[in-house]
């Protein structure tokens, strides 16, 4: 099993016609994911990769019958492609897009909450499920079915990590790329549950960063909600303080948001830290008696 | 995006937010005949994009010309943080009778704009959220309603307990709150916001940030940006699609993605070097990319060896490899380069990169050491 | 027992301190309502007829438990204070004010949704239910407890029904005056619904009005969830077309809610349609055979 | 409240929503000098503020100036449902492929603001209802969001199969709404909205009517009224806090409550007379509201009697009483009065009534059953 994306995913791609779009649709039906449609407004009636398009998500649904969608437009309309595929009762939304304005999410926050739909991002990699399907940028060749739930705010980070599991011979459940934006879709706290209640994962790596409370916070809900084991690794251990290092969430303001402090956050719930990535597979084993 | 407080109180007043009188200058004559002009006491306030000027001795009260004129001679040119002041701000002394904090930001958490207020104003908010944090009230703005009347009035009477002053508030928080969604602000400040001897609310200082990600749609606020030296870097590379942080190290970094940057970087001081910047390729696959970036990296003298991560998921491994080819071709590179590269078209790439003759390791702890010894 | 309101009501004024406000609170008092304060910004600390008076709806709610509000605030403000009402919890909100503009009210629906207040009106003369609270404008001294729901668009029209109902000896369980405006709070079939599960009301009287198409949903709701017996009349009857009578939602437009279609609508649902409101006393008698 | 349609083209223009060319002529002359400068064909449209003028030959096509000037002499002055012609628009031909219907009102349903949109424009919308409900698409539009591209996109791509088309018409619905919620507006509708025959979208004709609650925020659009007789009756009353419309009967209504008020003409014809108006005199207590209202009715010379019926709840019948006995101490009223008074304070409202000798009656029935025998 795996959690948000498996082999019922039937995939929606928003900008299907842009170069992104449409080499990462590629690759995702390369792996066997289920893309049913794309989207993209004036290209109605076309075709990319074998791939129909509408020119509107609700004309793709209603033909398709599409559950989730993947967002490659640009970042100012990637918050407005989210609402169209909410509206239309698309039930996941990942947003690849990056440089998406932080008002944009804030306003389309509620809506999206308002018609139960989740969203994945902005500025993320999207899902991979082992062998069950990839809706993202993820490159599939590091990933290896498995046990292991896995979670970032970086995506970059998140390959790195994944080939260090694998290369360990520890496969995934479903590794998430949440963004690194400062207001993003599903957060550790959701996506924690999400792994606990997935019978398939035996333990869940959580790849932290510096600046924010998030990583804080998910420390206090492991220590109240999760029961499996948990691993962490945080980026930006000796990044200057007050420096914006890419991520909009990775600002050290002053006394929020060290990666000292989320060490201890962690450790204090049980979580143990790694120095390098390449630490957690022993980790991780260790934990697991493998 | 970082503006002064003349420019954040330029803002303000345009939105009819009572500020104090004042005049911008950039020379101590200029600043002798604002003093006149506006009368004593006034202020004189350096004008730089940091924190701390207060304390730095950046802020003078004068009562006298002769104040105001050791206090410009003093202020201008002076070095805070880094920062060279250029110009100052003379500002109308106020006399008031108390000082509030009203500012608006982002709340990770609520995923909304958030209204943060205290009576105890005139000091640094963070200090007043780790000493007294119930002092600091916050509302978190529903972004379908925004401010309406009867939030602004929440925060109003949480804060005065005379109608008067709550009813300025009132309007002063709404088109506060106008101004923050207006100009795609991340902060906006008003600390001290007064209470005057008359009776009135007044700005005595205001700080405004604002996001980086809508500046395409903001061309006034982004008029206003005035990058100092490492800025203007850092604003060049991402003209170019690339994020860069010069640092104080040897070892120049080219990675994609921030989380794996900062990795590269933290990796790097594991094993006891000194990485000589961040810099983020991002997440697109233009060859032209790794052109720039190497360009950027190089006109760093410091830098002794070019480390380079690449894990490749929208940035395709091949167009990295060509981008490398192409720049190594175009640039002299007469100081060592360490890659790693994995990921998207992986093969590709390292196909090309041996067909170069390129030293080419599996890891990033391989990298981040072979680097280190290299610099 | 009634719908809506009861002896449980803990109610706010919201505008106590003005003309309407404050008369209508001293009613509401004398007829036994429990009125646990009231609102009027800057006005906070003092008191109007024993009531204490806050601030906002917050500070009041936090203090007194209030769990309804009646709001008489200027047409301009009402939109703003339900939005209050609603955000400090209050469950159920009555517009009194008349004149409110129909971009208000339609801005302000979706947040009181979200927030499952309940609200009447606006331009409506509140509820009443005999013998438990007058959450209203209505005069108390033609009313008697009893077994007949009655809603309305009309105010003054209700209080016709009432009287007629009284003079007959047909006490009510509860009054609801839903308005006349076009976009309102509560209406029929959510009213109906409320009076078909409360056990005292043995029968329903519903006071329609030309325009809109209110009445002819109402027939179709009665029709599908409605066992108890209905009877209505239908204000309008012999207005003149094209002319608007007062009450915005009052306008014939070409084709559709004309008298004759709702008249038709509610007959064929099975609900009698009296020709003038003195009629219907004798229409309850015999549908409920007494 | 309604304006002209060349009011709402000035407003639909000022949104760079492309309309006609067209020019507003008061003679025969501006007709002519028009409909030479705007070149033939040209359209020559009575300007009334009611429907159904095609039908009633208020507009026509003028091939040649002859043409222009009989049609400017045949519709100047006409009467159109009671409407005397003053004004006409002088537009010029349009050559089209194609009708659209756009329109956005209130749905009080889904309590939204609708969009309404049909690829079967130019025929009344109300006909295509009618006949064929299925090619009228409805978008409720949720008022937090307003209508996002993606939503213009919906409507413009269920309107148009081409996507050039369906792109101005992303930009065109998104002004449309925009003007409908600036403007406090019931109605704004563009019917025909057409495809020229070089393929761009034009408003042919335009029709906005707004919020009367909403007026008091929109000076402009109050700015734009104009009244006729009967509707200087009404304003008057409504200015007087009265909601009045004149009937053509002889019996003088003065009711509190637009039901009741209906109620109560619906009983004076049910029983064989004939009302002389709507009037009701609102949900307020103030005594001058009935000096007004009855100066109201006894301005319409038809009126033979006068009913009052009164049930008091906001409006305490103590008030209106004396109103009554004020009004009644005024003006010398000359015809017969009777009154039905009942609700909140009634008891002291009769008494202060039979102090002044005023006849009452007790039931609904009763009042307007003397009311018919005193006509």
């Amino acid at each position: 099993m795996s959690i948000l994306v498996n082999k019922n995913t039937k995939l929606l791609v928003q900008g299907i016609t842009g170069r992104d779009g449409g080499f990462h649709t590629q690759k995702m039906i390369d792996y066997g994911t289920n893309v049913v449609g794309g989207v993209s407004p004036g290209k109605g009636g076309q075709e990319v990769h074998g791939v129909p398009v509408f020119n509107t998500v609700a004309d793709a649904v209603k033909k398709t019958g599409a559950n989730t969608s993947i967002i490659f437009v640009p970042a100012a309309y990637a918050a407005d492609a989210a609402l169209e595929a909410s509206e239309a009762g698309v039930g996941l939304v990942i947003i690849i897009s990056e440089g998406v304005p932080t008002l944009d999410m804030v306003r389309i926050t509620p809506y999206l909450k308002k018609n139960g739909t989740k969203l994945i991002g902005a500025n993320c990699p999207g899902l991979m499920s082992p062998g069950e399907a990839l809706v993202g940028i993820l490159p599939v060749s590091i990933f290896k079915k498995g046990n292991i739930g896995l979670m970032s705010r970086s995506g970059t980070l998140t390959y790195e990590m994944v080939y260090q599991l694998t290369s360990s011979g520890l496969g995934q459940s479903t590794c998430v790329g949440i963004g690194g934006d400062p207001v993003a879709g599903l957060y550790y706290e959701e996506l924690l549950q999400m792994f606990q209640d997935d019978p398939d994962t035996h333990a869940i790596v959580l790849m932290g960063e510096i600046g924010g409370d998030a990583e804080e916070r998910a420390a206090e809900y492991i220590r109240k909600h999760v029961t499996k084991p948990v691993v962490s690794f945080i980026a930006g251990q000796t990044a200057p303080p007050g420096k914006r290092m890419g991520h909009a969430g990775a600002i050290i303001s002053s006394g929020t948001g060290t990666a000292a402090e989320k060490i201890a956050a962690f450790e204090s719930a049980g979580v143990q830290v790694a120095k390098q990535p390449s630490e957690i597979p022993g980790m991780l084993k260790k934990l697991l008696n493998l | 995006m970082k503006i002064h407080e003349y420019q954040a109180k330029e803002i303000l007043a345009r939105y009819e937010i009572p500020v104090t009188k004042e005049v911008l200058c950039y020379t101590v004559a200029e600043v002798k005949a604002a003093a006149e002009k506006l009368g004593y006491p006034c202020v004189v306030k350096a004008q730089v994009l940091t924190g701390g000027r207060g304390k730095a001795g950046g802020v003078k009260l004068a009562r006298t010309l002769a104040d105001a004129t050791s206090a410009a001679e003093a202020i201008l040119g002076m070095d805070i943080k880094g920062f060279k002041v250029e110009k100052v701000l003379v500002a109308q002394g106020v006399s008031f009778v108390n000082e509030i904090y009203a500012g608006l930001t982002i709340d990770r958490n609520t995923k909304s704009v958030v209204f943060m207020a205290s009576r105890e104003g005139g000091v640094e908010i963070e200090e007043v959220a780790k000493d007294n944090p119930d002092a600091i009230l916050k509302f978190a703005i529903d972004p379908d309603l925004g401010i309406t009347p009867f939030v602004a009035r929440k925060i109003a009477y949480a804060l005065f307990d005379d109608s008067k002053l709550a009813n300025q508030a009132v309007v002063m928080f709404q088109k506060l709150y106008q101004v923050f969604i207006d100009t795609d602000a991340s902060l906006v400040e008003i600390n001290p916001l007064v209470i005057t001897s008359d009776g009135n609310l007044l700005a005595l200082d205001g700080k405004m940030t604002f996001d980086d990600n809508a500046l395409f749609r903001q061309p006034e606020i982004l008029a206003l940006n005035e990058p100092d030296e490492d800025e203007i870097k850092e604003l060049y590379a991402k003209d170019k699609g690339l994020s860069y942080i010069r640092l104080d190290g040897n070892i120049g970094c080219m990675v994609n993605g921030a989380g794996l940057a900062m990795a590269t970087m933290d990796m790097i001081k594991l094993y006891g070097g000194e990485p000589a910047n961040f810099l983020d390729i991002g997440g697109s696959s233009n060859p032209q990319k790794v052109v720039d970036a190497m360009n950027l990296i190089l006109s760093d003298k410091n830098v002794k060896v070019v480390m380079i991560n690449i894990f490749g998921g929208i940035t395709r491994c091949d167009d990295v490899a060509k981008g490398l080819i192409s720049a190594l071709e175009q640039i002299k590179v007469k100081i060592p380069i360490v890659i790693r590269l994995s990921g998207t078209n992986s093969k590709e790439g390292l196909e090309i990169l041996k067909n170069a003759n390129l030293p080419i390791v599996e890891t990033m702890s391989e990298a981040a050491q072979m680097a280190i010894s290299l610099a």
